[in-house]
């Protein structure tokens, strides 16, 4: 079972060397590598259903001296999520870079980059995550700048550098924290944070905690350090921008979350989480601000990656405020739940904005009333994807939602509940923005599909979030090991 | 092997117009057939399945379908007595109103996307009425804001897509106040199953003052779609929409969702006597009587025949609130039957100005003159849902207003008379003027746009017949109410159980 | 004053003076020059804390910063790339 | 504990002498200058490598990092002034950063 | 040059950029010393020399590289692969801009040799002593650099296609090796003793080749131009460096 963890990122790097060596077989070798992917993850969250964490010792050398890799619940749900969604954009990038010129540099780079997700969500080891997320960020603004375009460039180059700032200052945070606690390892840092012998080693290690969150709320785009993300997502191919808003950002701050709440659990403070809460509020005002005035379709989209991002971080006050219990294993679940359900809303959002890019030839907001109503599967998609992003039932961020204001009242946090209000009906504007110009005097469309292949891949991911994940939770709060009063 | 029968029937209801609306969104637009077949299946099959629900609850059976979200939140389909009520009201008028929007909507565009959303929006109207806990009906409240939506902005003229924005605005917000109210009580209590008499009472007195917040959220989020007054605004706008719409919107669906919520929120939720007792009635009653008089005063001035008939909704959905707010088991009777009466009046007089938009083009009253010699049929159904609406024995909403009198004086608030009466007298001001120009007045040499040429029927028979149906069931309702199964009598079952 | 100690503080000094001139410098190349000093901080401190006072030294940094190093090339030269491709107007 | 103070002393020098070689780097307003600079400062920091027991890194520094990675940046240094010289034309480049 | 990406800082900013990152050395600098004084950590020197005889190599930093720590290694040279891969997808590769003189090419013809023969040293002596797989490839690459500045604009490479699958070769070993052990039942790059010094040998040189090749790549920048098809593979081949460009 535990085989599955390596395969998660062997079968993926394979798939990337044998497309790098064979290019003209670039689409053909790419789609069953993912393939393969999603079916060895789906055997890894088996192991993890059953057996509630699977552990590995990489090379069977044991922690300090070796690699850890660990998947539990949360890891097992990025994982899946990860899966899933790359398996449609694969399917969708399969037809949209039919020009084998271009498909010989996405498919490579992008296995490499899914190899660099499944590394981060099982790493448990603070220096092979900084190599996943070098690896990450390399293969993102890589990706990110295929079209070509000036603008693209500079915007991945902006994305490149601020990745490289982040990584190295988390990589001073990991040096700090080899320095004084001589381990990588998330178990064996975390046993000697909570055992607390030293109030020196207790700073040393809350300022290494405090570069490695900085580090990462810059990969993470959390405001005001998102500045990079629009310009970079909002230029990037569809599939890439569909991939770097669902996954690449969630990575970064899914290794924050572990971070908080795992491994330097004992050394965070009420006040240091108010302000990752702050400036969440900031980020869900802001992004959604920013969402509502943008002129291009890709640009709110990636705006509102911003705002959403900032919805996640509303958690840690939140979080930090509750003791352990019912209450706050739910929100746990929340807001893993949230990631999930952006994660598949805004792929889809993006893998459909990019169809009707390739539409229209242009994705200018004011005037896409013709082709949103000449593609009604793709409307559907974007209003399945907003109604997530505004966090409506039936989606899975209407659940986190509930969650989470219940989480905030019954903590007494009061002032995150008109965040949330402001925040919800901000993105109802943006979104209906949109779904309004699907509303107009055009000719009936004849189908309900345009083009199978481009369309089919980024509904069934909008409808996951907006359907499946409204309804079925059940399942992630088993594997979070959270069921309470679950069978 | 019952009892999974038993919860699958709550949700084989839900299915039974969640499926056809989901694939009729795939039917390509020319398959009207297809469309049609899909269509007429959904609603015929949930019209058994109610049938066998309405047998089961008379019989005790109780029916319980539960989805466990995450500990602490689940999705609970239920059938209680009141939910019947709504059930059946909502699958019988879906029916009918199927069979008139199929007639209405012949070569009309995008077809597939309105009956689409047409199932869907009633799949949210039945999960309302189910729903057996707050947080599922604010789940298929705010599903049920959404399916509407592309309904009111269907016609895509720009008039249209301003009403439907005028509609969002008020329904997203208040769905958000709706969903604080609803978390902030969740906090206090835990789960909030909708339970007869209330869970409220038990809870210590501490908590009073947060439980009278509570309410005045909950009656916000409720009362944007009840159309209480302030919050009415969106209601006489989305009159832009087409015809079927606005009679699923005023009968069914929308005001009758917030109604009905109102309705769980003094009943199951605080519980009639405890919500009397912190003083929340009054201002229910006081709310529910300004929007009645606003409602008919306004209608009085309006010349567009469905912008009356959008004023006279506001004021005529009050009676159900108005019904929740007196204390007492005969005006409860007398409001949850009104739930049905208004619907079935509404849904006929909507269907009739539809009949006479698109046969005839004439839209506004002032063109109705000698009306009732093109279209007797169709003038005769809309003069029974009128009289019904004014009150005029033996037609439903006589009961109504019967019964919401007799309850005002045994609860001794004599005020709630006055308003009975200036409102039947405004009803009767603004419908007896429209009933005799049709009647009685010379009909005009051409109407408007006569686009339906009068053959051996005044208009076709998928028009026709929905509304003679509709009327026939105001006046069975009103001459049979004191039959088994009759609103009346049911509301009389759900009055004894809430009133031990 | 013990000689590892300084050592590791060049190493924080590196690291500020490299996040100084990365912040405030808008050639490509100077920043490039900037992340490469602001990693190489960061190695030293780690290659300072690996050396115990005569013993062996730990090579488990070493091993770290050897990696590292091949990561900042390999990030430096992408880099220089994308400036390239902006400049885009062949070169000689 | 003259030979420990001597190489205190060495020691002092040998930082000062990188951290004198980082500012000249970092603060060199023409590329190619800086990208010179940029490889002594490699070699120099291998030297203490060295000095601090780590010669595999120090190897590795100085073939990759000062070797290979500043050739890179010198070879786009050279370009870069290469063509900027073709476009003697073109508005000064923006290149002046304020002084700090 | 354009490659300015963000408007001209303000003086006062930058004034307040300097203010905090000094506050920000001494904050780190006083968080270090305190813990330093306190309560160092031991490091892991002690482990490290203890597991060595388990491990195949005598030289700790190789042992640490290719063995206990290896997936950083397997990463670390998908990101020299993912660099590589991203500079081919931004445009073919710019000619050389230099043509060479006589006395480089000499020299050239003296120190590209020279460069390849302590590369393979350096290979060779990496399991006991200072040395190793990215030591020896950085040799290598700079023998490809000479090249290329004595003038050869595809620095000794060879043609794409042989190009990618050396780039793949060292990655590709290094997961066959692994998917191997793993296949016999030990876990993934958990060598057995007897074999593991010949294996992370293996692994070494194919990898020293996939560096070699990747570094020579990222400096030359770009696609190999397809027209440009030179048969003879390998990177050992002298080129005549007096050719004009």
């Amino acid at each position: 079972m535990t085989d599955s963890l390596v395969l998660a990122l062997v079968v993926p790097l394979a798939g990337a060397l044998l497309v790098t060596a064979l290019p003209a077989h670039a689409a053909r070798i790419g789609l069953f590598s993912v393939m393969l992917n999603t079916l060895n993850i789906a055997l890894l969250t088996l192991g993890v259903w059953q057996h509630d964490e699977l552990q590995l010792a990489l090379g069977d050398w044991a922690p300090p001296l070796g690699i850890g890799f660990v998947a539990d619940g949360l890891s097992a749900a990025m994982l899946a999520m990860t899966a899933l969604v790359s398996l449609a954009i694969s399917v969708y990038a399969g037809d949209y870079f039919r020009d084998p010129a271009r498909a010989r540099h996405f498919w490579p780079l992008w296995l490499l980059l899914l190899t660099s997700l499944n590394g981060l969500f099982l790493a448990a080891d603070l220096f092979n995550l900084y190599v996943n997320l070098e690896l990450l960020g390399l293969s993102a603004a890589a990706l990110g700048a295929l079209g070509g375009q000036r603008t693209a460039l500079e915007a991945n180059l902006r994305y490149l550098l601020v990745g490289l700032l982040g990584s190295m200052t988390y990589l001073l945070g990991v040096a700090l924290i080899y320095s004084g606690f001589s381990t990588l390892d998330f178990a064996q840092l975390a046993a000697q944070l909570a055992r607390g012998d030293a109030a020196a080693s207790g700073l040393l290690g809350a300022t290494a905690l405090g570069l490695m969150v900085m580090g990462l709320a810059l990969k993470a785009a959390l405001f005001p350090l998102h500045f990079w993300l629009p310009p970079a997502h909002g230029s990037a191919p569809a599939p890439v921008s569909a991939a770097l808003s669902a996954l690449v950002v969630k990575a970064a701050f899914y290794l924050i979350l572990r971070l908080w709440l795992e491994v330097f659990a004992p050394l965070t403070t009420q006040g240091a989480a108010n302000l990752l809460g702050l400036l969440g509020a900031g980020a869900v005002l802001w992004g959604s601000w920013q969402a509502l005035r943008a002129e291009r379709l890709k640009l709110l989209a990636a705006y509102s990656t911003v705002a959403q991002l900032g919805y996640l971080f509303l958690f840690f006050p939140i979080l930090q405020g509750l003791p352990a219990g019912e209450t706050r294993s739910n929100l746990f679940a929340a807001v893993t739940l949230m990631a999930l359900a952006h994660g598949f809303a805004k792929s889809g959002l993006f893998l459909a904005a990019g169809f009707v890019q390739q539409q229209a030839g242009h994705d200018r907001i004011a005037e896409l009333g013709t082709t949103l109503q000449q593609l009604p599967a793709t409307t559907l998609t974007l209003a399945l994807a907003g109604t997530a992003l505004i966090g409506l039932p039936p989606s899975g961020s209407f659940v986190a939602k509930w969650l989470l204001l219940g989480g905030a009242m019954a903590n007494g946090q009061w002032w995150w509940v008109l965040v949330l209000l402001a925040g919800t009906l901000l993105a109802v504007a943006y979104v209906f923005r949109l779904m309004t110009r699907a509303f107009g005097l055009e000719p009936t469309p004849r189908h309900f599909f345009t083009q199978a292949r481009a369309e089919g891949p980024a509904l069934l991911l909008a409808a996951m979030a907006t359907g499946v994940l409204g309804v079925a939770t059940a399942p992630l709060w088993h594997l979070l090991g959270t069921s309470g009063g679950l069978g | 092997m019952m009892e999974t029968l038993d919860s699958l029937l709550p949700v084989a209801i839900l299915l039974s117009s969640l499926l056809p609306g989901l694939a009729i969104f795939m039917v390509a637009e020319d398959s009207h057939w297809l469309r049609g077949l899909l269509n007429m299946t959904g609603a015929l099959v949930k019209l058994v399945l109610v049938g066998m629900l309405v047998w089961g609850v008379y019989h005790d059976h109780s029916y319980d379908a539960e989805l466990v979200l995450a500990p602490g939140l689940s999705l609970v389909l239920q059938a209680d007595a009141l939910s019947v009520l709504f059930v059946t009201l909502s699958s019988v008028l879906w029916l009918v109103t199927t069979v008139y929007a199929i007639g209405y909507l012949e070569h009309s565009p995008n077809r597939s996307r309105f009956f689409g959303f047409f199932s869907l929006c009633v799949t949210a109207t039945i999960g309302i009425a189910l729903a057996g806990n707050l947080f599922t009906f604010v789940v298929f409240y705010e599903i049920l804001t959404l399916a509407t939506y592309p309904l009111v902005s269907h016609r895509g003229t720009p008039d249209a897509t301003a009403g439907a924005r005028a509609y969002l605005a008020y329904t997203m917000t208040g769905g958000a106040v709706l969903m604080i109210g609803a978390v902030w009580l969740q906090t206090l209590i835990g789960p909030v199953d909708f339970t007869q008499g209330g869970l409220l009472a038990e809870q210590p007195e501490a908590l009073h003052g947060q439980f009278i917040i509570i309410f005045v959220l909950l009656l916000a989020g409720l009362g944007v779609k009840a159309a209480l007054v302030p919050l009415h605004g969106w209601l006489p706008r989305s009159m832009v929409a087409p015809a079927p719409v606005s009679a699923l919107l005023h009968a069914v669906a929308v005001v009758k969702a917030g109604a009905f919520g109102i309705v769980r929120l003094v009943y199951d939720i605080y519980g009639v006597e405890f919500a009397h007792a912190l003083g929340l009635l009054t201002l229910l009653g006081v709310l529910a009587s300004v929007t009645i008089l606003y409602g008919s005063i306004m209608a009085l001035s309006q010349d567009g025949l469905k912008k009356r008939l959008a004023y006279s909704t506001v004021s005529q959905v009050s009676y159900i609130a108005l019904g929740a707010s007196i204390f007492g088991p005969v005006a409860t009777i007398g409001g949850m039957v009104h739930l049905v009466h208004q619907g079935i009046m509404k849904i006929t007089l909507f269907l009739c100005a539809g009949n006479y938009a698109e046969t005839l083009g004439v839209h506004k009253v002032s063109e109705m003159d000698g009306i009732g010699r093109r279209m007797p049929w169709t003038t005769l159904a809309f003069s029974v849902g009128a009289l019904g609406m004014i009150g005029i024995p033996p037609i439903a909403g006589f009961i109504s207003k019967w019964y919401l009198g007799l309850g005002a004086i045994k609860a001794d608030m004599p005020w709630v008379l006055l308003v009975l009466g200036a409102s039947t007298l405004l009803n009767a001001a603004y419908f007896l003027p429209i009933l005799f120009r049709a009647w009685f007045r010379e009909p005009p040499p051409h109407w408007p746009h006569e686009d339906i040429p009068r053959r051996r029927l005044e208009t076709h028979a998928t028009l026709l017949w929905p509304p003679l149906i509709t009327a026939a069931l105001c006046l069975l309702a009103g001459l049979f109410a004191a039959a088994p199964f009759s609103p009346l009598e049911w509301t009389t079952l759900i009055a004894r159980r809430e009133y031990p | 004053m013990d000689a590892e100690l300084l050592y590791a503080s060049a190493g924080f000094i590196l690291f500020v003076l490299g996040i100084w001139s990365l912040l405030l410098h808008r050639l490509l190349i100077r920043k490039l020059i900037a992340l490469n000093i602001m990693g190489s901080g960061v190695f030293h401190l780690l290659i300072a804390t690996a050396e115990h006072h005569g013993e062996p030294a730990d090579p488990v940094p070493h091993a770290l910063v050897l990696t590292g190093i091949v990561v900042a090339v390999s990030a430096t030269a992408l880099a220089l790339s994308f400036g390239r491709a902006l400049r885009g107007d062949g070169d000689d | 504990m003259t030979a420990t103070l001597a190489l205190l002393i060495f020691d002092v020098l040998m930082l000062l002498t990188l951290l004198g070689l980082a500012v000249a780097t970092l603060s060199s307003r023409d590329p190619r200058r800086a990208a010179i600079l940029f490889i002594a400062f490699g070699l120099w920091l291998s030297l203490v490598w060295a000095r601090l027991g780590a010669p595999d890194v120090a190897l590795a520094e100085a073939a990759i990092g000062a070797g290979l990675g500043g050739a890179l940046i010198l070879s786009a240094a050279r370009r870069a002034r290469a063509s900027s010289q073709a476009k003697a034309r073109a508005p000064t480049p923006p290149e002046r950063t304020p002084p700090v | 040059m354009r490659n300015s990406l963000e408007p001209k800082p303000q003086r006062s900013a930058a004034l307040l950029v300097v203010v905090l990152l000094i506050l920000l050395a001494g904050l780190l600098q006083w968080v270090y010393f305190t813990h330093a004084a306190t309560a160092p950590g031991a490091g892991l020197t002690a482990l490290a020399q203890a597991e060595l005889p388990r491990s195949g190599v005598t030289n700790p930093v190789t042992a640490v590289l290719l063995n206990y720590r290896a997936l950083d290694t397997l990463l670390e040279l998908s990101v020299l692969l993912t660099a590589m891969l991203g500079i081919w997808s931004l445009g073919p590769a710019t000619p050389g801009y230099q043509q060479a003189g006589a006395v480089f090419a000499g020299l050239a013809a003296w120190v590209v040799p020279l460069l390849i023969l302590s590369g393979g040293y350096l290979l060779w002596i990496g399991a006991k002593a200072p040395g190793g797989a990215f030591q020896a490839g950085a040799l290598l690459a700079a023998a490809g650099v000479i090249q290329r500045l004595g003038g050869d604009p595809r620095a000794s490479l060879p043609n794409e296609s042989a190009q990618r699958w050396l780039a793949i070769a060292g990655i590709g070993i290094f997961a066959l090796v692994g998917l191997a052990t793993l296949v016999a039942g030990r876990g993934f790059l958990d060598y057995p003793l007897a074999w593991a010094g010949w294996l992370i040998l293996l692994i070494e040189t194919f990898a020293t080749l996939t560096i070699a090749t990747l570094l020579t790549a990222a400096y030359v920048g770009g696609q190999p131009p397809p027209s440009q098809t030179t048969a003879t593979p390998g990177m050992h081949r002298m080129q005549a460096p007096d050719r004009k460009a």
